[in-house]
């Protein structure tokens, strides 16, 4: 049946683990934790690096290209005036307020959706049309609603990622395995107990890429509902927007590099501990 | 394919030396103070002046900033812009991007108010919420500067008058809703806020000038393009000219170009034709570029510090020898032959098939 | 062929009630077919047959998680059970999937614990109360399970082959301790198991169900005293016979069907 | 041990299936999908009586929330005069190349970060961040690179969405069951094959969520990047700022319409198919 | 304590050594202590072991699908696996399931297809060749995985409680179908099973691990002809005894960890 397993073979197919060896599974930590955030810092390094060589060629003019040292000195203008601190606080906590409500809102919604099937078929229908409506569709209802004021911002935020969260949610508990809800009911969750101790908690890897899906709509819907009006608080997206007004931009993407930074801040602090935590309890190779 | 055509215009505009390129890139906007570009595009005065071998891409846009993206971009050679974003484009560019080479509009621009808000000027704008499109646009400074001509302080400042910003869109709802009780807007939102809000006109902006002039459109031409080839922006100010005097001559005949070239251009939606009109009366279409103006404008800037440059940086903004040459050739021969509805509605035909707008 | 029990048994008497159940799936494959049984309260019921003739279709039914096509079920009390596959949730630790019942049924937290890690040590899974169903070999997992089916100590306990992936030495202790806890208590087993020694070991009453679509063709009592060992114990050894004969008929069956009747 | 079994209790806990019951199980799919169809009908219709009756007793003035019949007018007059079919052909088009391209980049990027850690600290860890970046941080880039053309609207599309399969791509790999992967790599699945026939395959259920997500992401940055230029062939985005810009509801809302339409039809002919081909082979409610 | 093969084995003469391997999980729980194992191609070795001794972890070592934390690992050959848990690919039907490791290979279509059904209906699960993993039972799953890992015609085979799920007469069968395929190879198998008599009447050599962490702590070959019967040949019965107590001690020993020694 098989074939005659020569030394040869033997010697080439021979797989051999150095001793004492064992993966990356034993390695401490800290160490890799240590080991990933100098990686990390070499990578931003060399784009910095890169940008620097290409705009010092003058590739592109300066205006088009501005060098780092250019995008720096805005920085620190902006930082120095007090214009750029109030405004990341201002944006930060809309986003905040925004974000936190979408995913309360939209985990309620996701899971509705997902075990109630009239709903979905009538309501749920819409939520993938609702969510590829631009932030701007909402200004209109923002302004009937709230008037000109951070409620409208807020409900465009909201609004802008709500059904990101939504439709994770319900992805997330139709592809449960059916064992869980089965042993879940046998065991007496019902209803509520149901959603938040097994659905909830079961789809927890689903959510944690709906949450970070919904954390990138609600920034884009802020930086768009930012220019409701430039009455409002300045925020992020106003100095955005101002930079791209005045075609500057060494504004622009200086504010590109907050938006980023705020980005890997946030992932960092909410959405890679959460990762972890996950791969801790599934055993998956997540973290 | 289209791609393949616009490389080779820029080809033709950035490398070829002077050999002509295929095709000159034009900017504007669909706005009643862009008219002189409108009914150009809309006879095809364009194409036509600047000969067969030569295409004329429009480029249409709805915000300044925009076009200067795209011009500092390559994608843009001549463009009709509102003063602000083109010093804007000036300073960023440290004078290498553009050149302002001509003037399309003065005025277009009001300070309206609540019918139920008794408003005599700008000095009663105390205590009250005024709306601009654009916080450091160009209705913006101009109210910041009355304000302070007439004593008084924007909020923020310290004062009493609460300066917002919206998009004219929401100004509109606002004052419906009585949220918002004056405005500082161009055309056509100010005829718009008449016919619709009930708004009336407080401050024509051309009251607050000398002589009544200021600019409110221009036109620049990108800095690489104008130097290799001078004759073609010549050219084109020759047909820029020629459409501001028919505008002039005959501004029944050119409303409807400018009408219908609008609807084209905001997916049919018709600018119902009083307001056009009112639009267009308070809108003065000149090619000349009000230089004093504009330069006043970016002191007033400067003083309110939306810029950090006064006129002093602005030096060798303006080039206006094409705009001399193309009206010395004008004067030399006959003004060219009277645009008919017919020619206009075959250009428009032309363009169709053409697949552009 | 069906042996079914001749005289009926009151239906308010039965813990368990199957009548006339046909079971198909939405593929078209008929996992049971007209399967009509009374379990009385108090008995242990081992359920036997080949591999894929329904008997974690049947013993769904009986938890309320699936309806049958055709035919009636009625269970009387609270169920738990132990699923084939451990089914433990991954978030949880052992300790707390022990304690998922209690939990449901408001028990407080203190006496959920204590009474989790009693059960955890009865499986001898205490060193690994904190621990991760990941982080547990087969045979652990579906110790847990069974620990977590014995906390909310159920009116009627649903075993689909609980001791299938335990070694003949822990499943014999395990064993001892379900049959301990069944005979102090007035619960109601079902217990799914190939093991005919097991189930000739443990229950009052042996059904044997066909191979698919599950009939039953056999329902036999075992009156032995307990404890029993079924291999030596010679008044076991005539029923174990006929057993293990209807069943190997059954899987000779299906291999004839697989084969084309001649291997 | 258990408190003995009443006859009263035993009744109280009975349950009961009638016979002969099964459930949602045994009806025939056709059937169902027609009852869901006219529930759905049901809905829409419901919504737009509402939305008419509010209409009628001008709750709101008509320039703020003009009637279903204001609306229908505009759509029947822009699609008869040539307006409406095109624009919506032509943003179809645009959203389904840069999606495709989206959806290809993002699953091949998303691969490689979910394997390759290196990548993942450094490329990863921007990936949150450019993921919310507006829309416009990326016109100039495309301007710059591909001039004012199609090319350039696909470019801001695709660079709105692509992050967004990446994230799923990368998050459906991570929380896969590690399991899969150990079989596959046993019976000899490497490199390319363990991707396509394990990796890809096994993350269908994530892969769908992102696929709904960087659709809705392609769709709202196709809507901002037709503002690029108002000469770029028309498309949705245009009617939908123009109908802004010239505050015409009746065109905001027949647009938002006609977006949620397409968002509907595209998720009925693409993602509902596939949502059921899953749950079929998984065996989860997907469907 | 430990019943190490006193002859040690050439290195090139083994399908599988092992070398003072120790298996440290990054919870710290020891699964293996330096457990060192030659096994001679084409011989058959059943493992055997209390629950959670560590024997699927040292199927993963052998198959390559983890690394020892000490010690060393030499695997010559091809290897086949068949799973505790069946890890089936559920987006494959059972037919493509089976061919998964011929695909791999790259066999044509038509070919993989036809020893995929040959495989199939060994396992009795013909009419299921094209039904989706969670359509089978938990028996039928098990069955689809064996086919899988023979579909490849491994130099190892290495099986994790393979009949675990099945029915003693289904079981029965396949046991004999393993025999026959593997006497008619040059494979070598390693069985875990927890069944003593399994691995009497299957395997040449029976290594037992202790409870955890896993070491050696018996290793003794089986002479008997085959077909065997060990619960009637006298001359296993002595063998069977041996390891029955030696088992017995380990699980007692757990128990008494558990129960502080005083159960
Ligand atoms: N979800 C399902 N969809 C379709 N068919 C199914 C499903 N579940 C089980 N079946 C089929 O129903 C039959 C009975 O399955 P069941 O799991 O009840 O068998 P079983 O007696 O428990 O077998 P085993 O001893 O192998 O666990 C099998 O033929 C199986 O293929
Ligand atoms: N991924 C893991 N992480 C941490 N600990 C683990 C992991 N896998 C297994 N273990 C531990 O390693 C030990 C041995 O596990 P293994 O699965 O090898 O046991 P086993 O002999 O196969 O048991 P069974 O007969 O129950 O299947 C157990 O104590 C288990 O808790
Ligand atoms: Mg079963
Ligand atoms: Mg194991």
């Amino acid at each position: 049946m098989t074939p005659p397993v020569t030394t040869s073979s033997f010697a080439a197919n021979a797989r051999e683990a150095p001793s004492p060896a064992g993966r990356a599974f034993a390695r401490p930590r800290l160490l890799k934790g240590g080991a990933a955030g100098v990686r990390q810092a070499l990578f931003y390094a060399a784009l910095l690096a890169l940008w620097w060589a290409v705009a010092a060629r003058e590739v592109w003019p300066p205006y088009l290209l501005p060098s780092p040292a250019d995008v720096g000195t805005f920085l620190r203008d902006a930082a120095r005036d007090g214009t750029l601190l109030p405004a990341v606080l201002t944006s930060a906590a809309r986003v905040l307020a925004g974000y936190a409500i979408a995913l309360a809102a939209g985990t309620a919604l996701g899971l509705v959706l997902a075990r109630v099937r009239v709903l979905d078929e009538t309501v749920g229908s819409a939520v993938v049309g609702l969510q590829s409506l631009p932030s701007i569709c909402w200004f209109p209802l923002a302004l009937l609603w709230f008037g000109l004021n951070e409620n409208a911002v807020l409900f465009v935020v909201v609004m802008g990622s709500v059904f990101a969260v939504t439709l994770a949610v319900r992805a997330g508990v139709r592809s449960l395995p059916p064992l869980w809800t089965r042993a879940a009911r046998v065991f007496g969750a019902r209803g509520p107990q149901l959603w938040r101790h097994v659905l909830l908690p079961g789809i927890l890897p689903a959510y944690l890429g709906g949450m970070r899906q919904g954390w990138a709509f609600a920034w884009r819907s802020l930086m768009a509902a930012e220019l409701l009006s430039q009455s409002l608080r300045t925020g992020v997206g106003h100095l955005l927007s101002t930079g791209r007004d005045l075609n500057d931009m060494a504004m622009v993407l200086g504010m590109i590099g907050v938006v980023l930074a705020i980005g890997l801040t946030v992932d960092r602090a909410l959405f890679a501990p959460l990762e972890g935590w996950i791969a801790h309890r599934w055993g998956t190779e997540g973290a | 394919g289209p791609r393949g055509e616009a490389q080779k215009a820029t080809a033709g505009g950035a490398d070829g030396a002077t050999a002509p390129p295929a095709a000159v890139r034009v900017a504007f906007f669909p706005n009643v103070t862009h008219a002189a570009a409108l009914y150009a595009s809309g006879t095809g005065a364009f194409e036509e002046a600047l000969g067969d071998s030569i295409r004329v891409e429009e480029r249409v846009f709805t915000a300044g900033p925009s076009e200067i993206e795209a011009l500092f971009a390559g994608e843009v050679d001549i463009g009709y812009i509102g003063p602000g974003p083109a010093l804007n484009g000036y300073l960023k560019s440290r004078g290498k991007a553009l050149r302002i080479v001509a003037g399309a509009s003065s005025g277009g621009a009001a300070l309206v108010a609540r019918q139920d808000i008794p408003l005599k000027g700008v000095a009663d704008l105390g205590g009250k919420r005024v709306a601009v499109p654009q916080t450091g646009g160009t209705q913006d400074i101009s109210l910041r500067h009355a304000l302070a001509e007439a004593g008084l302080k924007p909020r923020e400042k310290g004062g009493t008058v609460d300066v917002v910003q919206y998009a004219p869109a929401d100004t509109l709802n606002l004052f419906k809703e009585k949220q918002i009780d004056a405005a500082w807007l161009p055309e056509p939102w100010v005829a718009r806020l008449e016919a619709e809000a009930g708004a009336r006109v407080v401050v024509d902006e051309r009251d607050l000038w000398p002589g009544g002039k200021f600019a409110t459109t221009v036109v620049i031409a990108r800095s690489e393009f104008l130097e290799k080839h001078p004759d073609l922006v010549e050219k084109f100010l020759g047909a820029h000219i020629a459409a501001v005097d028919a505008i002039g001559a005959r501004p029944e005949e050119a409303r409807r170009v400018i009408g219908e070239r609008l609807a084209a251009l905001n997916q049919g939606k018709k600018l119902p034709e009083a307001i056009l009109k009112t639009a267009l009366s308070r809108t003065d279409i000149t090619h000349d570029a009000l230089n004093e103006s504009v330069l006043t404008f970016a002191d007033w800037s400067a003083a309110l510090g939306y810029q950090r440059e006064d006129r002093t940086a602005l030096a060798g903004l303006f080039t206006d020898t094409p705009r001399e040459r193309a009206l010395a050739a004008r004067g030399a021969a006959p003004p060219g032959k009277a645009v008919t509805a017919a020619a206009a509605a075959g250009a428009a035909a032309a363009r169709e098939k053409e697949g552009k707008p | 062929m069906s042996t079914l029990p001749s005289a009926p048994v009151a239906s308010s008497a039965a813990a368990v009630r199957l009548e006339g159940v046909t079971r198909r799936y939405p593929n078209g494959v008929e996992a049971l077919e007209d399967v009509s049984l009374d379990i009385a309260p108090g008995s242990f019921v081992s359920l036997l047959g080949p591999s894929g003739c329904g008997k974690s279709t049947l013993l769904s039914l009986l938890a309320g998680l699936d309806a049958p096509s055709e035919g009636r079920v009625v269970v009387g009390g609270r169920v738990g059970v132990v699923f084939q596959e451990a089914a433990l949730f991954p978030w949880r630790t052992v300790r707390d999937n022990v304690a998922f019942g209690l939990e449901m049924q408001g028990v407080a937290k203190a006496e959920r614990r204590a009474r989790a890690e009693a059960l955890l040590r009865r499986v001898h899974l205490s060193r690994f109360a904190g621990a991760f169903p990941h982080e547990l070999s087969g045979g652990m997992r579906q110790r847990a399970a069974i620990a977590r089916a014995l906390a909310t100590e159920p009116d009627i306990l649903l075993m689909d082959e609980p001791f299938g992936a335990l070694d003949a030495q822990t499943r014999a202790l395990l064993q001892a301790e379900l049959l301990s806890l069944w005979e102090g208590s007035e619960q109601t087993v079902v217990f799914v198991t190939h093991s005919l020694d097991e189930a000739l070991r443990l229950s009052d009453r042996v059904v044997l169900l066909s191979a698919r679509p599950g009939r039953v063709i056999g329902d036999f009592p075992v009156r032995a005293p307990r404890p029993r060992s079924p291999q030596t114990d010679a008044s076991l050894a005539v029923l174990r016979g006929e057993l293990d004969a209807l069943l190997a008929r059954e899987v000779r069956s299906v291999s004839e069907a697989e084969w084309g009747g001649n291997e």
